[in-house]
């Protein structure tokens, strides 16, 4: 028993940091009407690729490094609390897709280029009700399919080289493996409120698509438990970068004649922000490790950490910019990208309130069973 | 005790109508010289009206299809302009409130300053005598029309030799004066929001512009935060303004997403509180009629409807799941409405955190309430006796 | 329009005020072991049968005062502030149900004793479940019916001269008057929390009951806006009270060298509390005139009134005791009997989510009928 | 990092479940002379266990069938004992110790008085020296176990000419000294919950009975109180006791309740935080094992746990309906366990407004993370430099 992080995983996760502190940059994001692409979002990526991160879940049978989930879960928090712009989610996404339900020959030539940094990835799974799986279908013809619907909220998507989408195969869920710059696919960037992620639409008209061969009903429950653990280790990171911020800004600050961090007020509601991301953070490592020993709660472990850090994350980030004041309420500081970055947390993989049914329905099951 | 509105019948509807009737198309000239810009004012600028004549004739300008003269010069018809009215000389209102009621000189209130936030009265824009003006040097921030407006009230120290709260003055600016630089700010919701940072260099105003006497300036701009606080008490989704629980529930049961459970009980709760908010309000200007002073519910109504409005477009948003993070009101939108200022969800959504920041954070209006309706202790500033000039050599050291 | 009180009103709430300050003495109760009865349960009754209380809402036609809700509201709300124990509650739901349900001999029958003051009443509508007409069967015979079954929660039950019964009747739910002398009637006292009011159980076997002729399926809903108003009137007043109680402390108790109410965050749960206290004041006030007037919206005032004043209720008696700190957490402080009154008036005619379903199901209808 | 607990076939369990098996029945004192009843102690006393050992020690206690001897004497072998191991002399520890854990001497904590609230510092009972003796006149409340204890543990004022948290000792009485009035106190459930109002009269104890030196009580006690809390921050309905949230949903499960869409939700939220509880709890233990300081984490987790509680037996409450509010366990009940201390939910539900007071209320807790773990600047006591007997004639004006 030991629930504290290990050497090799602080030294992991200050490694990212000092490299992240050092590389991202959020001041271009600032100006109105900049996207990503002002804030080094391909740039990154190439000094990101260079430090292997695309190969981190990348299984050693195909060259990749094969990490765990508490790894992954140490770089994931670092990128989350400095907001790097980088295809990074996307590129996850659809490796564990490919993990999940290709063959070791797909695995094979389609995660090489993975590794080898040339090839980024995105997920295509939901439709604009966030719906899994619905929103396009697949049609078997000779030697393939053609797919055929609009997929939203894809992260990364227009960064992509490849992108897996899931599709309806007669009544069950089918994922394939797109080429972007095939004639048949469109990408369109959606006015993503959080303008640290690129997210858009993938439209579909009949567009040739690989059929991943092992893909199955567990597909989709396990690459769930995995997107759950990406985003609630960012915003378990980011509730601790919102209240570090505004913790040090109740400290310089003078009102009344006094430090703003003086008023009882403003002590007891950080106090409350550092319970809950305390609890944000205690919630990833155990999902983290959960899935990394396929302990058979990880799921619900998975679904808890979402929902909470989300919660978190956004509560933290209001408080935020309440402590800032109005100051902190304009686009040129960087409490605004936060703030935003917290809701949409909340909202890309369905509310918190879905992945609380998720935790009632495991534990029904559990009772069931026993 | 009556719940009823004023009805279609109401005389005193059937007389104001009757002149829309009469004038279709009325400058607001016209309308203020009807007395219908600010009715509540005394005569010759108003009707003298009650709460409920104000309501007939807001009901009224709406039908017959007018922009409120509260929209177009929000700050000159309704918290500045009544100061001036009571604290002004007879000259300074015949030059002011004229133009002021007919729209034709937009106003501005320059208060916050980016050193000072909640602590209003730590300002540090000065004015020196020099002969016959007043020369400004300063910066204030959060001035919402400074852009378009022709006249500024702007609250600033005379004196810092007398403790902070005693040097302060109101001067009324020609915005159009050299000196005066106006800055827009984007805020959170990355438009420009009509709020501006406004730079004050040898800005020259003047002496017969100074309204009240020299030290008057912060009981006038706490009258004028009361007033302000008093029209923030409805249940709109910002500031008593824009989408309420009404408009919400009514979205959510024309899109079906009021059959989530657990939406539907959250939505439940907001429409209750929104219904009281509202005959919270009533209640105020009910007391107002009767005679009865209004108080501080004002702060007790705002300290309620700010996290309220949070609230209410926080659960709008949810209910269009991961759509409701783009920005762009058509995508599974909840049913359109023109709600005036704030006018939709995602705009509203994104606007929310300042609710609970301007005119009174939620911890200076939680004070007041405890201290000004409960009698609590007041919080001590340990600034409030010093000589102006005095305090920042004795601030704390910053641990 | 005046939303404020008329003097007419204000004035007769001062008057029950000053008669309830005198009469009504809670210290029997802070004694382990004591109940209403040791606190002047019928005493105080006959003083308020001597002031004509009990006829109140009686209609004039049967020599009642027939005052209005908004008259009763400035007199329950006061009963509420004080806690007054006696059996009022009991003989109002009573009176309404007979008003409501009976025929015009009926009425004058039955009303005739309770405005002489010489008839307490009860209603018996509840199973143990909380649901409404199921707990009781009716069956009819030569000249009359029979009811078995055994209604809980019947508040005033021991006390009551006659039992109003609600009780399944072919599927429908029907009316009945009930001696409680009667042979076939027992009723139990349950150890209900909130002390300061007497609530049992009515076990019938057969016995026999008058059947009000005018009852039909609008009944329920009439009689459960009415007793909503009533707890309503009491926890919004209840709430008030346990404020004022909590604010004088605050100003009295002294620790770090200050008063306790000059730390911000008691100030500010303070500030809160108020607000919350305003707002059951106005929905009680909406609810009395709205019934009133009969304006269609009464339902849905009172619901609103019910389901917002006992939550208020119950947060003010939580603040109260907080800020009375241990002490208040005694017996021998009236604190928990305030305490246990908001959380039984929160519970006994169903809980405040409840009446939360009933105010979207009236929109949901608004809606449908727009 | 690795989130399993110790299992089945830990050597360190298998070793101790044969002890228990050698000795099927021991008394106290045998498990006190074989380290189990403070086993986190050093030796003579106990095995100087990490955390890991103690839950083994605590498993197997419970396997054994034999209530903790945290339970018997929860103070002398908990957070008092540990003061007497880190503060007493070795005589005192020769004295005192081997009856305590061995549970024939039961221990009570003398701290809380009626006057001082949260203010503890303040406190007024005194202790005068007299020759060889210490002479004690007060009095105390709060104090469970008062009615049962040999040995008492009192905090009281040695010298009221210094600042109040400088003039405080910890004094060792034996509760049978006359003098001592001991009443039970009735709280808000209606049962006596083993605590007492305790009253000194002039009473004699020897000055061989001081823990540490005259001065030291101040940190004695915040010691004390920094251990205790430390073991408040599990997910039980009250300071980490009684039923869980998986109880909880356990029961809803069970009874169908869980189908209540509002409730279930609610449920939800509880279940994880509570689970969430047990994680930090458990890293704060895996932090002592790896030698990291414990530090402030006991306040986080209280702050976190005691409201905690209450929502939980709130809700376990608010599922029964109605039945909930008769005290009548057998009525609508949640499925019953043995939960030990607060074993049912009635009883959680009436304890719980205590939960967010006893050893140290939400605000003292909220205050403690602020300034000790965030760093934010301590809350001003202008007494806290007055020497105490001069503080009461400086007390503010009460309003």
């Amino acid at each position: 028993m030991d629930f504290t992080l290990s050497d090799d995983h602080v030294a992991l996760r200050d490694a990212a940091q000092s490299f992240l502190d050092k590389e991202v940059d959020l001041k271009p994001l600032l100006q109105p009407g900049a996207t990503v692409a002002d804030a080094g979002y391909d740039r990154l990526w190439r000094k990101i690729a260079e430090l292997g991160w695309p190969s981190l879940v990348v299984p050693e049978a195909q060259g990749g490094l094969g990490m765990s989930h508490i790894d992954l879960a140490m770089i994931v928090g670092e990128m989350g609390r400095t907001l790097a712009p980088a295809p990074f989610f996307g590129t996850l996404a659809g490796t564990w897709a490919i993990v999940k339900a290709g063959s070791d020959d797909q695995k094979d030539r389609l995660l090489g280029p993975v590794v080898a940094g040339t090839c980024r990835l995105a997920l295509a799974m939901a439709g604009q009700d966030g719906r899994i799986g619905e929103a396009v279908a697949a049609t078997a013809i000779a030697g393939g399919h053609r797919l055929t619907g609009k997929a939203w909220y894809v992260v990364d998507a227009a960064a992509a080289d490849r992108i897996v989408v899931a599709a309806d195969l007669d009544g069950a869920t089918g994922y394939f493996v797109v080429d972007p710059q095939a004639a048949e696919v469109a990408v369109e960037l959606l006015n993503w409120r959080d303008i640290t992620r690129q997210v858009g639409t993938v439209t579909l008209a009949g567009a040739p698509g690989e059929l991943l061969t092992e893909g199955n009903a567990a597909t989709w429950p396990w690459l769930r438990d995995r997107l759950y653990l990406v985003l609630a280790a960012e915003s378990a990171a980011g509730a601790h970068a919102a209240l570090d911020d505004a913790v040090a800004y109740a400290k310089e600050r003078i009102a009344f004649g006094r430090q703003l961090g003086a008023f009882q007020a403003i002590k007891h509601q950080l106090a409350e922000i550092a319970g809950q991301a305390e609890c944000a953070t205690a919630a990833v490592h155990y999902a983290a490790w959960a899935l990394t020993e396929a302990d058979p709660r990880g799921p619900l472990a998975a679904a808890m950490a979402q929902s909470y850090a989300s919660e978190a994350y956004r509560d933290a980030t209001y408080r935020n910019v309440q402590v800032f004041g109005a100051i902190g309420f304009t686009w040129e500081m960087k409490n605004h990208l936060y703030y935003k970055r917290a809701r949409c947390n909340a909202a890309l993989l369905g509310a918190p309130a879905q992945q609380r049914e998720e935790v009632i329905r495991f534990l029904e099951r559990e009772a069931a069973a026993a | 005790m009556d719940f009823t509105l004023p009805g279609e019948d109401d005389p005193r509807r059937i007389e104001i109508r009757a002149w829309f009737e009469a004038n279709p198309k009325p400058s607001y000239r016209q309308i203020a010289e009807r007395g219908l810009a600010a009715p509540n004012w005394p005569a010759p600028w108003g009707l003298s009206a009650g709460p409920e004549l104000v309501l007939i004739v807001d009901q009224e300008l709406e039908r017959a299809g007018i922009a409120h003269p509260h929209l177009k010069n929000p700050i000159g018809t309704n918290q500045c302009g009544q100061s001036l009215l009571k604290w002004g000389t007879e000259a300074q209102r015949q030059r002011f409130l004229p133009p002021a009621l007919a729209c034709e000189e937009v106003w501005c209130m320059l208060f916050s300053e980016p050193s000072g936030g909640s602590d209003l009265g730590a300002l540090r824009t000065t004015a020196r005598r020099e002969g016959d003006d007043y020369v400004i040097n300063g910066q204030k921030i959060w001035t919402s029309l400074a852009h378009r407006a022709q006249v500024g009230v702007i609250v600033l120290r005379t004196d810092s030799t007398v403790p902070k709260h005693r040097g302060l003055s109101v001067l009324l600016v020609d915005m159009a004066s050299p000196g005066i630089t106006v800055r827009p700010i984007i805020d959170m919701t990355g438009e420009e929001n009509e709020y501006n940072e406004v730079f004050l260099d040898d800005v020259r105003v003047p002496a017969g512009n100074l309204l009240g006497a020299e030290g008057d300036g912060w009981r006038i701009v706490m009258e004028q935060l009361q007033t302000e606080r008093q029209g923030m008490t409805m249940p709109g989704a910002v500031w008593g303004n824009g989408p309420t629980a009404r408009e919400l529930v009514d979205g959510l049961i024309r899109t079906g997403r009021i059959k989530d459970p657990v939406l539907r009980d959250e939505a439940a709760k907001l429409y209750i509180e929104g219904e009281l908010l509202r005959l919270l309000t009533y209640r105020n200007m009910s007391n107002k009629i009767n005679g009865k002073p209004a108080g501080f519910e004002g702060n007790l109504g705002k300290m309620i409807a700010s996290p309220h409005g949070q609230r209410l477009s926080d659960l709008a948003k949810r209910s269009q799941g991961p759509a409701g993070m783009i920005d762009d009101p058509d995508v599974l939108p909840l049913p359109d409405r023109e709600f005036g200022l704030f006018d939709n969800w995602d705009y509203a959504y994104w606007f929310a955190p300042a609710a609970t920041l301007g005119v009174g954070t939620q911890e200076i209006l939680k004070n007041t309430v405890a201290e000004r309706i409960l009698g609590l202790p007041r919080d001590t500033d340990p600034t409030a006796a010093t000589p102006f000039n005095e305090i920042n050599r004795q601030q704390p050291k910053v641990a």
